[in-house]
């Protein structure tokens, strides 16, 4: 069993930090810290986790208060660095809030919170996050539960994107067909994931901490933080800086 | 600021819902004429919603106690025993007024007052349950109210981050001038974690956290305006609005406190705000309380003493701290960007004395105000006149069924509640083993291994109005039914009574005979009442709303192997039903929605009868023979089994026939107790029927699980999408 | 006839968004700024024989729709098309 | 300094919000009413020492935080305090 150190940010608002550290410590046996918001990500941390939730309230817009947090530069000294980084739900909204990650998301279609369960299609494999044990186009079942899940970006940026390989996940139904019907928020192109250019960093709407057991209904979730763990000790990067110093 | 004081003239008394009688009370109390802010305070103690005085003499004769209970009433919620030093803390709360006027605003306070009385005993609130009762959408108002409610919760406990995990939701026009909005939370703690409400000695600080103070829930406003004369009206407001990121961060900060063992004694401010949770803190001990409302954060400009001991803005808390603990109190607020106001403290004087810049507002002993509430005169309750009067005998023709079936799953009232649930988030916390959707929400115990929680919520208004203590009795065990059919243990019960004027002999009646079905039902299960509501005055001058206890019900499953879903799970598992034969269709619920009146007769309960058959369902689940298992309440066996199929992860369907001594429409109808369909794979069938016979419980075959298929034989030939449609249409 | 309609909470009540974004945006270093509330701003277009009647139309909508009065109050004003 | 921020979604950006309200306000009965578009209003304090500085700092909040500029534009002006 391959061991790695994960840190889950907590923003005042963020929810699902404990499900998150229940996931890693409890089912996956990770080492795991909480990373308070004001805070650095200890030195000693191989993985980040930008966890759900609604950080500040949501209240301008969802991540987007989030970001202007102290621990998001250190996250981005981490992710310079390669470590493997994802940010679920209200993380990924802040990770692009912090244009760590390209796009924005707006309201679901439907005007509507939605919390239900989804697959997603694997469409990279070249993701920290779906580099092991994952192959083009498996479907993973997990849960999705948000308002603001829409992902959108302008036509050009977004043609870079998809030829770029950016793009992880997409909605799909259960035969793995990516269709509006299996679209539940209207994001463009179905996508529900995508990750910066070198690969580190995942952003994604669903919740694979909530698809952590077969108690609860699938454990699909866990590929994702495995194949994270699997690629750090396959390539440990080199560790990020220490607290406060330059990128 | 220009004051004018305003006099004690009997309009104003009035306008407090103070009787002369009580007002004579109070100057009896003090020896002279109260000042206007202990006219405030008297009033709201003393209202209805602080001092149950219209209720409590009947809800004393309720069970509260019991092995398991470690905190009856009495406290901000009920308190029981789950084993491994566990315990699971909760409590009913209804937001109904407050939700007929902002829908929106209402229901989100709703949840957060219910998340605050669970986390003020020290537990982490670890789910949302939310019966709600609209008049028809078809009328637009009733439609902005329905979308608001549904918002507003979906709101503030997705943002919270406590999972609403199941509910109700009643279409009827008995609600439509009146809606019923009625939150239940749970949540879990270690023993050693369990706050109380009751401060200890002299001494201690009363601490203040958590939102500023406004105008919000301040009544008699147009009374506590006359004090101001430089700002306009129309920039006040006294509805309460809620700010469920302010309850996230009190929440988590206060977990932390009493993990830090800071806190002698912790409330909410809820209802009558300052007043009602420092007083009653005190009280408890009996000691005293001073109060400094210049220390008070405020958000509005000139907020009177009146109106700052009044208010009830939300996310607030008052703790009870030893002095010594103050910085470190301070510390932990901090952390959560938040401050400790220091607002008061504990006395042994035995009175609250407030003060306000610099001047004596207040000086009352305490226990006029929390204890000698002068009871009412009891209300002469008068049973109705008649009780046969709405009565009428309704069948429904063989070739009508399935047109019926069709309608009935197309109305609101009984079409898939999706559309709602999917907006509430159920699965944050990642404890949600069955979520909405099925009659019983299914929680695991983190601490736990192999342990489960199980909850329900249940009311009906037509059972209840046709028959207040048989109704009710029916309803306590039709939610301990339910928990039953999950492979559920019942334990313990927390209810909110809505009802109209309690000072109407019919209302007083139907009030006294729905608490004592209460008290007898929750005897005889053995499931004690640990906590409740209750909300009077859901009338308008056209009607009030029909009777409608909400029972909320806790059980424990003790292994995973019993944890049973209500939807079919094979195909060819055999369909039983188990329990007495149906013998009337009274109180349908598809009648009463097709004649739009209420039909009789009442239901009622063999509690010998209902005990064999939870003994029955208990055992045989236990014993490993049944795939599905779901009680038969409201819309009868044809509801039952349509749910049964709709929900199906694997699209089956049955194939049935009815059982051959009953009348068609008891049959599909009934919504007696006592009953449940079973379903059971081929190889248990013998020893199914060999449990039923030893136990004398009626056990009938009806037919199987079937792919695809919804027939009854001779009444009703469709396919399961067909069976959909409607049921998705409706929604 | 263009209209521009602005709805914020009356100055009493809460406005919970505003807190959490004034408190946020002085951590991040705006410390200058202060007392800010948030509210909603439509655009919007009333087709209407003449400007009496728009504005007529326009102020029943505010009143009824737009705005809750019992927490919000409105502006509205002509806008450039 | 007080000042009156809007931010709007630019007009390529669906407001699925914008649609749903204009709908609604359709079905119940202003039918009159259309090119619907919601956003944010926002009012706020910043102390400076100048007027020029206060619009310096209401420039970059906008810029930087109160407006997201791949999907949102924004205007500010002085309001009266
Ligand atoms: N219907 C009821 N059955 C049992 N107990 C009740 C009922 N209604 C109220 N109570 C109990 O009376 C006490 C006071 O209730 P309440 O004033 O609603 O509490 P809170 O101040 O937290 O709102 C609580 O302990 C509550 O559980
Ligand atoms: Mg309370």
């Amino acid at each position: 069993m391959t061991h790695a150190t994960f840190a889950v940010v907590v923003f005042p608002g963020s929810n699902c930090d404990r499900d998150c550290v229940h996931a890693l410590r409890d089912e996956l046996q990770q080492r795991v810290v909480e990373v308070w918001h004001r805070d650095a990500i200890p030195a000693n941390v191989d993985c980040i986790v930008i966890p759900g939730g609604f950080s500040y309230g949501d209240a301008l817009r969802a991540g987007a208060l989030a970001a202007l947090s102290p621990v998001m530069g250190s996250v981005k000294r981490f992710a310079d660095a390669g470590a493997p980084i994802i940010g679920i739900c209200n993380g990924f909204q802040a990770l692009l809030e912090a244009k760590l990650l390209p796009g924005a998301l707006l309201r679901n279609r439907s005007l509507r919170f939605r919390c239900k369960r989804v697959h997603v299609r694997i469409e990279t494999t070249a993701c920290a996050f779906t580099s092991s044990g994952l192959s083009i186009h498996d479907s993973l079942s997990l849960p999705i539960a948000h308002g603001f899940g829409a992902y959108h970006l302008p036509k050009d940026q977004l043609a870079h994107l998809e030829s770029s390989g950016q793009i992880v996940l997409r909605y799909c139904d259960s035969t793995s067909a990516v269709t509006d019907g299996a679209n539940p928020n209207g994001s463009v192109n179905n996508i529900a994931g995508v990750m910066n250019a070198q690969g580190n960093m995942l952003g994604l709407m669903p919740h694979p901490e909530r698809a952590s057991s077969e108690l609860l209904g699938g454990a699909d979730g866990l590929k994702l933080f495995r194949a994270a763990i699997q690629s750090v000790s396959n390539t440990p990067f080199a560790n990020a800086p220490a607290d406060g110093a330059p990128a | 600021m220009s004051v004018a004081v305003p006099s004690i003239t009997p309009e104003v008394i009035e306008q407090h819902g103070l009787t002369s009688a009580e007002y004579q009370t109070i100057l009896d109390q003090l020896g002279r004429e109260p000042t206007i802010a202990e006219l405030g305070v008297y009033s709201v103690m003393w209202s209805e919603h602080c001092s149950y005085k219209h209720s409590r003499r009947h809800l004393a004769t309720l069970p509260t106690s019991g092995d398991r209970v470690l905190h009856g009433p009495g406290e901000n919620a009920g308190v029981i025993d789950l084993g491994n030093q566990l315990a699971c803390v909760f409590k009913i709360e209804s937001h109904n007024h407050p939700s007929a006027v902002e829908p929106h605003q209402g229901a989100a306070t709703g949840v957060g007052g219910i998340l605050r009385d669970i986390f003020a005993m020290g537990a982490r609130p670890i789910a949302l349950l939310d019966a709600i009762r609209f008049g028809p959408p078809d009328k637009a108002r009733n439609e902005w109210i329905i979308r608001g409610v549904v918002n507003g919760i979906a709101d503030y406990g997705n943002c919270v981050g406590v999972p609403t995990v199941g509910g109700e939701f009643c279409i009827d026009d008995a609600y439509s001038d009146n809606c019923l909005v009625n939150v239940m939370c749970v949540g879990v703690a270690r023993h050693d974690e369990l706050m109380t409400a009751r401060a200890e000695k002299a001494g201690d600080l009363l601490v203040y956290y958590g939102g500023s103070t406004g105008r919000d829930g301040v009544h008699g406003a147009t009374f506590a305006s006359m004090e101001l004369t430089d700002e306009s009206a129309d920039n006040r407001s006294s509805v309460q609005v809620g700010d469920p990121f302010m309850e996230k961060l009190i929440l988590e900060s206060t977990l932390e406190l009493i993990e830090h063992n800071l806190l002698v004694a912790l409330q909410d401010m809820g209802a009558a705000g300052l007043t009602c949770s420092s007083t009653e803190m005190a009280d408890k001990a009996g000691l005293g309380v001073d109060l400094d409302l210049d220390a008070v954060p405020q958000r509005a400009r000139n907020l009177s003493a009146y109106e700052l001991l009044l208010s009830e803005s939300q996310e607030r808390m008052l703790a009870v701290i030893s002095p010594d603990k103050l910085e470190q109190v301070r510390a932990v607020l901090k952390k959560w960007d938040l401050n400790a106001h220091v607002v008061g403290a504990t006395t042994n004087t035995g009175r609250l004395v407030v003060r306000h810049h610099r001047e004596v507002e207040v000086d009352v002993p305490l226990d006029s105000i929390c204890s000698s509430i002068p009871a009412p005169a009891p209300v002469a309750s008068a049973p109705p006149t008649s009780h046969t009067r709405h009565f009428t005998s309704v069948t429904i023709a063989d070739k009508e069924w399935q047109a019926a079936l069709l309608d009935a799953l197309a109305s609101p009232h009984f079409a898939s509640k999706r559309w709602i649930y999917e907006q509430y988030d159920h699965d944050v916390q990642t404890n949600t083993v069955v979520g909405p959707g099925a009659g019983v929400a299914v929680l695991r115990l983190r601490q736990t291994p192999n342990r489960f929680l199980a909850v329900t919520c249940d009311g009906n208004g037509i059972w209840v109005a046709l028959d207040p203590y048989e109704g009710t009795r029916a309803l306590v065990t039709e939610a301990a039914r339910n928990l039953i059919a999950a492979g559920a243990v019942p334990l313990a019960v927390t209810n909110n009574l809505n009802f109209g004027n309690p000072r109407d002999g019919e209302i007083a009646w139907q009030f006294a005979e729905s608490v004592r079905g209460l008290a007898d039902a929750c005897r005889a299960l053995d499931t004690p009442v640990t906590g409740g509501n209750v909300s009077f005055y859901n009338e308008s001058p056209r009607m009030a709303v029909f009777p409608t206890p909400v029972i909320g019900m806790v059980g424990v499953i003790e292994d995973r192997a019993h944890i049973t879903p209500a939807s079919l799970q094979h195909e060819g598992d055999a369909l039983y039903l188990v329990g007495p034969r149906a013998t009337h269709a009274g109180a349908s619920k598809i009648l009463r929605d097709r004649v739009g009146e209420l039909v009789g007769p009442a239901i009622s309960l063999d509690m010998d009868a209902e005990q064999a058959s939870h003994a029955l369902v208990r055992d045989v689940i236990r014993a490993g023979l049944i795939a599905s298992a779901t009680d038969i309440s409201e819309g009868g066996l044809l509801i039952a089994l349509a749910e049964m199929s709709l929900c199906s992860p694997k699209n089956l369907g049955i194939e049935i026939s009815l059982p051959g001594d009953e009348d068609t429409t008891p049959s599909l109808l009934s919504e007696e107790p006592s009953r449940f369909i079973l379903a059971c794979p081929i190889e248990h069938e013998e020893a199914l029927c060999e449990h039923a016979h030893r136990a004398g419980v009626r056990c009938v075959r009806l037919g199987a699980a079937e792919r695809n298929d919804f027939h009854i034989t001779g009444l009703i030939d469709l396919n399961l999408a067909q069976l959909r449609e409607p049921w998705e249409r409706g929604q | 006839m263009r209209f521009h309609v602005l709805v914020h909470l009356k100055p009493d009540v809460l406005d919970a968004q505003g807190q959490a974004i004034e408190q946020a945006i002085h951590s991040a270093g705006y410390e200058s700024v202060h007392s800010l509330r948030v509210g909603k701003s439509f655009y919007l277009d009333v087709d209407a024989d003449n400007p009496a009647d728009a504005r007529d139309e326009i102020e029943r909508l505010c009143a009824e729709t737009l705005c809750n009065p019992l927490i919000e109050t409105f502006t509205y004003e002509a806008a450039p098309a």
